[in-house]
């Protein structure tokens, strides 16, 4: 059983076909959910072998406490993309948001969401977080800020992942999305760990070295990903 | 003047049963309806005071309460109604109840030192006996000075003596508001003492109408024929209608029989 | 400690409950009177707001009430109000979501009214409007405090439906359920337990307020 | 033997009133509770089913019911009561209401042809007329073939011919069932025709028992002053307890004037 | 279209419902009946569940109920079962949290019920027991169904408390409500409506049959 933290799963799908035409005698289950919920979940004892989180923080938090087999390694670096519904000019870079036809930022919550941090690192960087506060509203996730792009805000800023799902298709072109310039934050390192009561120890290795393996990070890449 | 001419199917106790009244009652009129138990006396009234849905015509005056098609709104009738389990709003006293259909103070109090309820004015109805409920009830509808009233066996719960005085006082109130009535009662002494006309119902039909006198010295109920309650000097103690009497008897009978008496009553005097 | 978030809270629950209260009323009573075919229907269409999971709610709530749905644009373009991100809008999701919790109660305790009881009232040529407000709901006071507490007790707890519709502003729509939602998330479980303590003993004292007066009351009336 | 002895505080109508009773019944008696509303009646029977507290002490036979610190449940004193409401079970047709008390199948059939709610016998009760609804409540009490029968005026919302019917069954059923019985009622033949004592009640206090006899005799009421209702021919027609009687009088009366009458009762035939 | 999800919805609401049922039936009894002082403030604790965000209580009831948690240790050596992140856990997680909505109305029914019925039951020798069910219940008919759905359909509803303590591993806690939240979290917004169309037409129907059957009962009942 694997846990993922939710912003994993648009890629989640295509990993676990690939691992299953490698390893076609293991089977994986997928257990979604944010990473402090996970964590929480783990450190009382979930069932799961293995855990994807978003960021370092939460799989370190659980190594520190024992609770994982070894320290956890990065698989993959998110990045993050400007998304809007309504075409837009993004040459200019992120300095376009101070426009005034902006009036709501979706960003994800910089206190629960690892994408959420960097977004405020790049826009810190950038010296638009205070002009800009007004206009953010925040997202539990980095999905819900991709509801909320394609629904009510005008501007989103979203995990690149993303961009990958099915239902973005439509939005698939340089109209309507733009990387974020990547000099403004560090991509976001996530991490990956196998648990201590892990049931199915030697599955999990499996799966685990996978993630790191070429395959996966094809994968990862594909979707946008920053990868080693 | 009411023009009643209603029809509606109910389930009688003996199966189903047609209400079927046509009937008038004049202004100002007291009508006694009497009857027995499940005659339909209760959805006469209901039907009157537009709560229940009934097919024919109620005319009052020139003015129409329902056709086939339409009824006035209970709102719009004025009536005062005491309700057979009284439907006292409980959340309030006893003040305010009456007050809820009216704001008289005079009247409030008048009706209040009538039903001796006075002590009780700021109770909460709920906590009331029996029969100080039905006196609240009594209040709340002649509270209204409605047009018409109608009473469902308003002094049913009520002792002899109290019942007595409120028929009197009642009847002060039919006149002087000019209430057309329709009261509910099994109580012989009542018609004879309110009834203008008494109505007889039976399995939904009126079947006799006319003076107290009339309706009831034809029943059967008028048989003197009485138990005997006990013997002693050849006299035999009898109870008719509630009065305690003493007949003189021969030896043949004995306690628990029944005779037959005639009353010969006959005037002392003409002053207290 | 910052206390807004529980301002917040109490400000949305309170609005929400009252709002509800005057929608659910008309409702729950002419859900209670007739005897109509449709009734069924109406009663299982009023339940439906809550099986959906709250998030999910929120989800087409945010559809149908932003600036680009014909319903947002419309209310946007009569009212000047932005339903979206804007602590209005989480009042229409709130009085949304927490529908059922006033109809099912007040229409249960206005079925089980003493019928004569209202028909005494029209009698003495009270409108329906007045026999509402003076009879039936004072005397079906154990429902309408159930209606009234669930309600509020449930949009203080609420919290997918607020923080999607409302995108946790701080100030404006980041009420205290979020905000320990937010810290439980960051495992800041010290302050979690604080804040929760707090949400928790404050929603138990205006509880009891309300109880102990409700009882105080009825004692009184049984008593006097 | 019942014996009872208990005090307990009201709100009567004069305001602070005490109900204190130190009273005995004997067993297969049936004692008539009468007394003016508010007096304490329904209390009184709430108190011996141990419906309501009180201070004080019941002893059935060697079984105390109550004492100041503990009281028997209602459960375990077997006891049939006719609520002055009626209390029935709303959820239940009549039968029902009958069968949740005891399975008896004949004794049911009985009761119901006795009360002629045979056709109405699957009908939800809430459906019922009030007096309907009575008969069902009196039904379900005897039902019961309780040891203590309580009945708060079980015929007050009867017509007087089911009422005299009704009272003749009740008093073969007390005597079969060895019902030891106290029963509210303020109709006077009701009294005379079932009560082995009456209590008159008033204020809280029993203020008179004896014999149904002994305790209507006494009362006030006995004084015959009764309204002229009629002319005719120099013969005044008056009420007397709901029976209609002439009296031949003098030019000098008219109607609505109170006349002083004293009856004179003869025999007739004592077979029918 | 996997069923699977919605099939633990249902078991999982339905035995909330019937378990949540029978302890909350005593407490309401016991809270109508009593006048006891402590009453207001059983009845402000009782509606406490509601007022944290299901998350938290989550959140709490994961630590109570862990296997480190005494409570958690003791119930699985004493029972053999452990309630976290499995079935029984989810039931244990969503009595808790529905309990107020299955006490509230059917104490407020309780509390309407006329007194002299239940005497006149006790007169009839009956106990408490027998009493409460084939008296006060039937008499409370509105309350009690409001009871019922209301729990049913907010356990439906339900996924923070779920999602919590059941860990969302499928076919045995990922229930209808919490499948929908991931769909919509990743974004297969077509499957998301999908299914949240199923579940609200399934509760529609559900809900429907109750009321449909309830009114045509009430029909019988006033007209036979
Ligand atoms: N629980 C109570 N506490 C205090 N006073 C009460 C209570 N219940 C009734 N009373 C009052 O006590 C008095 C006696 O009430 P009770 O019901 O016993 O009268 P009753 O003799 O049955 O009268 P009725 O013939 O009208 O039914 C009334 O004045 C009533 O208002
Ligand atoms: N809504 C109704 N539909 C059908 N039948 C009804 C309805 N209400 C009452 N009944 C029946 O109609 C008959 C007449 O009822 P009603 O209440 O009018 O009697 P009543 O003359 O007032 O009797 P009582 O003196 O016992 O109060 C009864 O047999 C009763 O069971
Ligand atoms: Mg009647
Ligand atoms: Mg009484």
């Amino acid at each position: 059983r694997v846990a993922m933290a939710a912003n994993v799963s648009y890629v989640s799908k295509a990993l676990v076909t690939t691992f299953h035409t490698l390893y076609p005698e293991i089977t994986v289950q997928v257990i979604l959910g944010s990473s402090g919920k996970l964590t929480a979940q783990i450190k009382h004892g979930a069932p799961f072998d293995l855990f994807m989180s978003a960021d370092m923080k939460y799989p370190q938090r659980l190594y520190d406490e024992g609770l994982a087999v070894e320290k956890p390694m990065v698989y993959a670096k998110g990045r993050l993309v400007f998304f809007s519904l309504r075409k837009r000019d993004f040459s200019r870079g992120i300095s376009f948001l101070k426009d005034n036809n902006i009036n709501t930022i979706a960003i994800a919550n910089p206190q629960i969401a690892p994408y959420g941090r960097a977004t405020k690192e790049a826009l810190i960087h950038a010296k638009l977080y205070k002009k800009l506060q007004k206009k953010f509203v925040y997202a539990e996730s980095v999905s819900q800020s991709v509801a909320y792009a394609i629904s009510v805000a005008d501007i989103g800023i979203i995990a690149t992942a993303a961009m990958y799902a099915p239902q973005m298709k439509p939005y698939k072109n340089t109209s309507h999305f733009a990387e974020v310039d990547t000099a403004l934050y560090s991509p976001i390192e996530q991490g990956i760990v196998i648990l201590k009561n892990a049931k199915a120890k030697q599955e999990a290795k499996v799966f685990y070295d996978f993630m790191l393996s070429k395959e996966a990070k094809e994968i990862l890449k594909k979707y946008g990903y920053e990868v080693k | 003047m009411i023009q009643i001419d209603i029809q509606k199917k109910l389930h009688g106790s003996q199966g189903k049963m047609d209400l079927i009244v046509n009937q008038s009652v004049n202004r100002g009129e007291f009508v006694v309806l009497m009857g027995e138990s499940g005659a339909g006396k209760t959805t006469l009234l209901r039907v009157l005071a537009g709560l229940e849905e009934a097919k024919g015509s109620i005319f009052v005056g020139n003015t129409e309460w329902q056709n086939n098609h339409k009824r006035v709104s209970p709102q719009q009738r004025n009536i005062g109604f005491v309700f057979q389990d009284y439907a006292l709003f409980d959340n309030m006293s006893v003040e305010e109840n009456l007050f809820f259909v009216n704001n008289d103070k005079a009247l409030l109090n008048e009706l209040l030192v009538m039903t001796e309820l006075v002590a009780l004015r700021r109770r909460n109805v709920q906590g009331l006996s029996g029969g100080q409920k039905q006196r609240v009830a009594l209040c709340r509808a002649i509270m209204q000075k409605p047009k018409l009233l109608l009473m469902d066996e308003p002094f049913s719960a009520l002792d002899s003596k109290m019942r007595k005085r409120l028929r009197t006082q009642l009847k002060d109130f039919h006149q002087r508001f000019d209430m057309t009535t329709v009261m509910v009662s099994h109580d012989a002494s009542e018609m004879y003492a309110l009834a203008d006309r008494v109505w007889r119902m039976e399995q939904g039909k009126i079947i006799q109408e006319g003076t107290a006198h009339e309706v009831l010295s034809s029943q059967d109920e008028k048989a003197h024929y009485v138990e005997v309650l006990k013997l002693h000097n050849a006299k035999a103690t009898v109870c008719i209608a509630g009065e305690l009497l003493e007949v003189e008897v021969n030896n043949k009978i004995s306690v628990g029989e029944e005779i037959k008496v005639v009353l010969q009553p006959c005037l002392y005097s003409n002053n207290k | 400690m910052d206390f807004v978030p529980f301002w917040i809270s109490f400000k949305l629950a309170a609005l929400t409950t009252f709002i509800l209260f005057l929608f659910a009323l008309p409702l729950a009573w002419w859900l209670s009177q007739t005897a109509s075919r449709t009734k069924p229907f109406v009663e299982a269409l009023t339940a439906l707001p809550i099986v959906l999971p709250p998030s999910v709610l929120g989800f087409y709530l945010l559809m149908a009430l932003s600036s680009h749905s014909f319903l947002g644009k419309f209310i946007e373009d009569i009212f000047g109000v932005k339903l979206i991100f804007s602590f209005e809008g989480l009042v229409v999701a709130s009085c949304f979501y927490s529908l059922p919790f006033m109809v099912q109660p007040l229409q249960s305790g206005l079925e089980g009214l003493n019928k004569h009881m209202l028909e005494a009232s029209y009698l003495a040529g009270k409108s329906k409007f007045q026999t509402l407000f003076q009879i039936a709901l004072p005397n079906i006071k154990p429902s309408l405090i159930t209606a009234l507490i669930v309600t509020f007790a449930h949009t203080v707890g609420e919290f997918g439906v607020v923080l999607m519709v409302g995108g946790s502003i701080p100030g404006e729509t980041k009420v205290a359920s979020v905000a320990i939602y937010e810290m439980v998330e960051t495992m800041e479980y010290g302050q979690a337990h604080i804040y929760a303590a707090v949400m928790v003993a404050l929603s138990f004292f205006v509880l009891l307020a309300v109880y102990i007066f409700n009882h105080k009351q009825k004692m009184k009336m049984g008593m006097l």
